[in-house]
């Protein structure tokens, strides 16, 4: 396909974003045509979302141009844009937990007859999309319930519903799992074929190798250039978007096992069926499996969000019943949330107090306080985690997705625990940053530490882990080595294939 | 309090045993008490003393009504007393200066809706001020207000017939106020429940940053939105008024915002936004109502009515929570 | 046959002294062996208009009613209870409504007048008075108008320089506007109130700011007696609560037991010559609940 | 409002400039009012006045630095009048029976606590309950409890030296309230911001979910907070009592919840929670007082004296908006 040889569908050029003292976006741009699937590429922090939020109308430029079919748009509104025929997905699910799956897809021009809202079209219209995504999810089922991986499936059927001509979709894969990227990837290959200008946000190569045929590089909001997928290799992109080259994303240091950190022995609760597993000091030991298959809920377990209810479990060699959060911290367990936003961060508090919050925490109650407990917590967890911000004073909520997520991270290695669970670490930060966190993490392993990682990346699992548990329907069904794993070996067993086979 | 699966039902699948399930809570409580006061009193059922209970509390439902709408959309307005009282000095003002009845009644609710929805919901929605210092300044202003026009001075309304017949009048048998208060509930349900902009109230309520996104005006929502109260307390005014034959400048509908408020949660509605109806709603009211007239039935002195109503208030959330759970 | 019973409708009886007549009128008609019972309006008119309505519900033979708020507010329900043939007795009038069979008034105009000698007698004539009223209602504005009326007459050398309200009537409210009046007239003689509540706040302001005031209160409360005794109010007027009620009472036990016709227009009565509280006589004073046996109404 | 930028200030850059910066919007419109009244009112600075607006509002001082860690908890306190006025009668009560003073004194304010704790408290934290339904519902229970413990009569209190010395002593020339109310101040303060405590509060206000996860007890910082703000309210029973040298079970503190409430958000907080300090707190008293002050001395007529306070705190919080910007 020769997209050079039609007319752009939608532009953005000279594109100037300021945030007070900081610039978000510089002279940034970006072209799309119809008929393409367009990758927007570039650290954490470089202007991405901002990008994409300006040609929904959901922020203004400060300078700048959008046009659409050659048309100027000015003072677009989020309203506006999608009355156009753009819609947006957002990097953080942009849904009303307290209504109903079908009235967040159709929010906003719910269909009415005769004035009156047809709540039996509006379900059934949001069936259909949600067939299509290839979802069971009962349009009458209120958000609230859903895990984040279905909720970022429903704010992706949000945004088909009516159809856009144009499609932005910011990190949209950041909390599916293979199985679901796999279906949102055909439908958009269905929408490129039938017109539809797409423009996707991910920090996953192999993503953008795969499925885009272009890519626009951003660096420090600034444009670096478009490629031709079918003419780049990633090692190009990588080093456009870092300004130099990465070798390997994945540091596994070489640790010498201790002895037993963590032993659950038959721990049943709720979506949870009799799990059995250890882990050892030194060890990284990855969870796979698809969405809804309990690995957050047995992050959750082990890090006393939730009570056991039936089995045993020992940490160090002691056998404990964790009775709550506070209490799982005192045994020297440390957890990152996999809702960053929801479970994990005060939005509105500094980058230093967020990562001050954990050891604060573990103090007694009257204990002193002042802000250098938060700078050293700060000090120390972000070591080698390269926070991109313009003062640590500043609101976390201003930082960009990743940065956001580096700051959750940095406030777990700040209380230095024995075992730290990370639930979806790596969702939404730039490859450079993984190598950051994970050479970090290499360096805490050879400390001693065990550390636990949910992750929906396979390659990830398989790069940075000594041991992959495959989970199924909240049974931990496969136990492999990472040195004998391969994706299509986790894949069979986390979707079941092995009960197939069987019968 | 109610979950998000209750309100999402859709009206194909309300059976009695959904409906049921909604309300269980309260319902629940408010069942009790029925029960309990038609088996030890022998005039609570009487259907005078019936009537005298949903005639007295019109005022309050009404009210609870427009608030419904604010709480459902995260906000909260704490000048319904005060608007209800200044309503009824301006509805007594027009009279006495010459103004015909019905104009006056209508003229009293759009001078409300006015300031509700100007005053209140343009602060709010346009100045992004604190809902609840700008409703309380209001409370107060408002109050003032009616002190200032009235000089403090109740004034007779009762020469003129509509305003007599909107408070305290009959009509097929059964008081004028509660048909009326029926008639505004009903559509209050159904705007809530039918109407895009019912749904965007819920949107506004239940993520304001994913209602903008979605193009919902949110601005013209919150104006809308205080305006109804406003209004609501305007009918408010005009039934009180006929009811006591007077304006009342000092004390009516002195804590109505926070009676009609504690009904609206009772009922469902939480200050999280996005959740209740008016269903529920009407349910809190009955409940705080029965639960009034219970309280004098059995003699309980008035003393220690403050502490049983306390008590009982509690004890109905207590039910909810079982139910939840 | 059965003994009848009378509904006694009051305004608020968190309010000693109106506790006081609402208690008098029971034990008057305790001692007649008459029935009775009570509902309390707690200052909610809109509370009374209902109470009316369940009182006749409940088909009792008379009714005393203390109107809680605007007496047009209660006119509907009392014209409900009169075509039922309930005869109605009044605590305080009922404008309005002509039907009221007696009404005993508390003597606010005395207080006004008694008052306004007293403070023409201690401040020599001369001076500036501050005014501390409540909100207006028909039955305690004859305390201030008097009041105002009698100084007028008798020394108008003693400036009336400031009428603020105290709303609710209590010390709390009194005293930072007792506090302000201070600092505004530097030469303040006296102030007056409309209550004992509020004579205490004033009192208690003047003690604070070291100024030598002349504070007077109304009603004899138990307030009264404590700030007279520490020297903060120099005099009161009681309201002889007790009495009102009791002698209400009378009246209505005579005409439900027939033994005096329905008067054919409203009786109205007050006490008169009520007790003068100061320093002198402060002795004698007795709380409102030692004036009689109360029943205890609730 | 506050932003979160002004709240992570650190202690070590805070000059003149940030604490300008951080209390501009309505620190500035009290300042203004206080030039305004200064020029106009020729007592508005004397040393007089000056103390009794200080004395005048300590009990409200008081009970709103208790507010504050409520609000700042993402909760609301609407029984605090109420604990002031039953505080008083129990402190009568013990008083008259012949309980000692002091003892009297810290039983009642231990009483207080002990209720808000445990009541409010723990209803909402433990039972999971909506805090303005309990705390409405308290609101009614306590002042109910007033009533029925004192049978609704003021007690006279005076005859106890301490109570006096508590709410209209002077010590080293200052009123003993204003003094006492200053120190809880900056107890408060303090605690706010240098305890692990304080930082709990915020952490559960700003994100309970992130607070619970991060190892804080959610349910044990809810707890105290209600019953520090029953303890506040306590001793602003005790000033009460002294300053009035009785009990009023009938309109002792009656709104003061919502004064409080107002001060509290005018300083800075904000019902989402996460926001705020005592600091803050107190320039909203001040407002609060000064404004009430000024009006009188003015002569504003009482009548128009809500207009006037309802605009005035309108155009604080506008002002404090036009600062943001
Ligand atoms: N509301 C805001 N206030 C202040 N700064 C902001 C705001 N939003 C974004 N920024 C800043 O703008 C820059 C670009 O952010 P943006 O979210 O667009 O990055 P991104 O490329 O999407 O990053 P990520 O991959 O982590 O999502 C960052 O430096 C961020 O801190
Ligand atoms: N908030 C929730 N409410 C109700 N059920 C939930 C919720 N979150 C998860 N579940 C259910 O619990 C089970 C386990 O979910 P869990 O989140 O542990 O899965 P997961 O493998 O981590 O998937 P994901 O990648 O979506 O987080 C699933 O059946 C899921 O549907
Ligand atoms: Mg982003
Ligand atoms: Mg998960």
């Amino acid at each position: 396909m020769s997209a050079e040889s039609l007319l752009p569908l939608i532009t953005a050029t000279g594109i100037r974003k300021t945030f007070g003292p900081t610039v978000a976006l510089d002279n940034a741009q970006a072209v799309l045509y119809p008929g393409e699937i367009h990758a927007l590429m570039g650290e954490n922090g470089s202007g991405k979302s901002t990008l994409l939020t300006i040609l929904a109308g959901a922020q203004p430029a400060d300078t700048g141009k959008i046009t659409l079919r050659g048309q100027e748009l000015v003072g677009l509104t989020p309203a506006e844009a999608r009355r156009l025929g753009i819609a947006v997905v957002s990097q953080e699910p942009q849904l009303s937990s307290a209504l109903t799956v079908g009235e967040n897809i159709f929010l906003g021009r719910l269909p009415t007859t005769a004035g009156r809202v047809s709540w039996r079209e509006v379900h059934r219209r949001a069936a259909e999309i949600l067939a299509e995504l290839q979802l069971e999810i009962d349009p009458r089922a209120p958000v609230s319930s859903l895990s984040l991986g279905r909720r970022q499936m429903v704010e992706i059927a949000k945004a088909l519903a009516d159809r856009p001509q144009v499609l932005l979709l910011d990190e949209a894969t950041s909390s599916l799992d293979e199985a679901d990227t796999r279906t949102l990837f055909a439908l958009l290959a269905r929408l490129r074929a039938a017109g539809t200008a797409i423009a996707f946000v991910s920090h996953r190569m192999t993503e953008v190798m795969e499925h885009a045929d272009r890519a626009t590089v951003l660096r420090d909001g600034q444009y670096i250039g478009t490629r031709l997928l079918s003419q780049t290799d990633e090692h190009v992109l990588v080093s456009m978007m870092v300004g130099r080259d990465l070798k390997s994303y994945w540091h596994k240091a070489e640790v010498a096992q201790g002895e037993a950190l963590l032993r659950m022995v038959r721990v049943s609760r709720g979506p949870l069926k009799s799990i059995d597993l250890t882990v050892n000091k030194g060890e990284i030991v990855g969870l796979a499996g698809l969405v809804g298959s309990g690995r957050s809920a047995l992050l959750r377990t082990i890090a006393g969000v939730k009570r056991m209810e039936a089995g045993e479990m020992f940490v160090n060699r002691a056998s404990v019943r964790i009775q709550s959060p506070r209490h799982a911290r005192q045994l020297g367990i440390g957890y990152v949330p996999e809702d960053r936003k929801g479970e994990g961060l005060v939005m509105h508090w500094s980058l230093y107090r967020n990562a001050g919050l954990s050891r604060v925490a573990a103090l007694r109650a009257l204990a002193p306080v002042t802000e250098r407990i938060d700078r050293a917590a700060y000090a120390k967890g972000t070591e080698g985690l390269k926070v991109r911000t313009s003062d640590p004073r500043q609101a976390v909520s201003e930082l960009s997705g990743g940065n956001q997520q580096k700051v959750l991270i940095a406030r777990e290695l700040a209380i230095s625990p024995e075992l730290l669970l990370l639930d979806e670490p790596t969702r939404g930060v730039d490859v450079g940053a993984k190598e950051d966190i994970y050479a970090q993490i290499s360096a805490l392993v050879q400390g001693g530490m065990g550390l636990m990682i949910a992750s929906s990346e396979l390659q990830e699992l398989i790069g940075v882990c000594d041991r992959i548990l495959v989970l199924f329907q909240g049974q931990i069904v496969a136990d492999i080595p990472a040195a004998e794993a391969s994706e299509e070996a986790l894949a069979y067993w986390a979707s079941g294939a092995h009960l197939i086979g069987a019968a | 309090m109610m979950t998000a699966a209750d309100i999402s039902q859709t009206s194909s699948t309300t059976s009695l045993a959904t409906i049921l399930r909604r309300y269980a809570g309260v319902g629940a409580a408010l069942v009790a008490l029925i029960l309990f006061l038609s088996v030890t009193q022998e005039n609570f059922l009487k259907y005078n003393n019936i009537m005298n209970i949903l005639r007295t509390n019109s005022v309050m439902f009404v009210a609870a009504v427009g608030l419904t709408f604010v709480i459902i959309s995260q906000g909260l307005d704490l000048s319904v007393g005060s608007m209800t009282a200044l309503g009824g000095v301006f509805l007594a003002e027009l009279l006495t200066s010459g103004v015909g009845a019905w104009p006056a009644i209508a003229l009293t609710i759009l001078a409300c809706t006015f300031l509700g929805a100007v005053v209140n919901g343009g602060l709010i929605a346009y100045g992004g001020f604190n809902f609840f210092v700008v409703t309380l300044a209001m409370m107060q202003l408002l109050r003032g207000a009616a002190l200032v026009i009235s000089n403090g001075v109740p004034a007779s309304t009762f020469m003129w017939d509509p305003v007599q017949w909107v408070g305290d009048g009959v009509v097929a048998g059964l008081p004028v106020p509660v048909v009326l208060a029926v008639l505004i509930g009903i559509l209050g349900y159904a705007v809530m429940r039918w109407t895009r902009f019912g749904r965007s109230v819920y949107a506004v309520g239940g993520n304001e940053t994913a209602a903008r996104l979605a193009g919902i005006n949110v601005k013209q929502v919150r104006v809308a939105v205080y305006g109804i109260s406003a209004a609501c307390a305007g009918v408010s005014a005009i039934m009180l008024t006929g009811r006591l034959t007077s304006s009342q400048p000092v004390s009516a509908a002195l804590g109505l915002e926070l009676s009609a408020a504690a009904a609206v949660l009772l009922g469902g509605a939480s200050f999280s936004g996005g959740a209740g109806n008016i269903g529920g709603t009407a349910i809190g009211v009955l409940f705080l109502s029965v639960l009034a007239n219970g309280i004098t039935l059995a003699g309980v002195p008035s003393y220690w009515q403050g502490i049983a109503t306390g008590a009982v208030l509690i004890a109905a959330i207590a039910l909810d929570r079982i139910r939840a759970k | 046959d059965e003994p009848f019973v009378v509904g006694i409708l009051g305004a608020n009886y968190a309010i000693p002294a109106a506790r006081a007549q609402y208690e008098g009128v029971a034990a008057g008609l305790k001692e007649r062996g008459i029935e009775y019972k009570f509902l309390d309006a707690m200052i909610d008119i809109n509370r009374q208009v209902s109470q009316i309505d369940q009182f006749v519900t409940e088909g009792v033979d008379a009714l005393v009613i203390n109107v809680a708020g605007d007496p047009n507010a209660v006119l509907a329900p009392l014209k409900r209870a009169e075509a039922a043939g309930i005869p109605v007795f009044g605590i305080g009038g009922t404008p309005g409504f002509d039907a009221l069979l007696v009404q005993a008034d508390i003597p606010s105009a005395e207080q006004g007048v008694r008052s306004g000698e007293y403070m023409c007698k201690v401040t020599g004539g001369k001076g500036e008075v501050a005014m501390i009223k409540t909100i207006e209602l028909p039955t305690l504005s004859p305390r201030w108008d008097m009041f105002r009326e009698t100084i007028q007459k008798q020394c108008p050398d003693l400036k009336i320089v400031a009428e603020e309200r105290a709303i609710p009537d209590d010390s709390a409210t009194a005293r930072p506007i007792a506090e302000n009046l201070l600092t505004r007239f530097p030469d303040l003689t006296a102030i007056w109130t409309s209550g004992d509540g509020p004579a205490l706040g004033a009192g208690l302001a003047a003690k604070s700011a070291g100024r030598d005031i002349i504070v007077t209160g109304l009603n004899g409360e138990a307030f009264a007696q404590a700030g007279i005794k520490q020297g903060l109010i120099n005099a009161s007027w009681d309201m002889e609560p007790v009495k009102v009620g009791y002698d209400l009472s009378v009246w209505v036990a005579d005409i439900l037991q027939g033994k005096v016709e329905k008067p054919s227009q409203t009786v109205v009565f007050t006490p008169e010559n009520v007790p003068e509280w100061t320093a002198e006589t402060i002795d004698q004073w007795k709380p409102y609940e030692e004036r009689i046996d109360f029943p205890g109404l609730q």
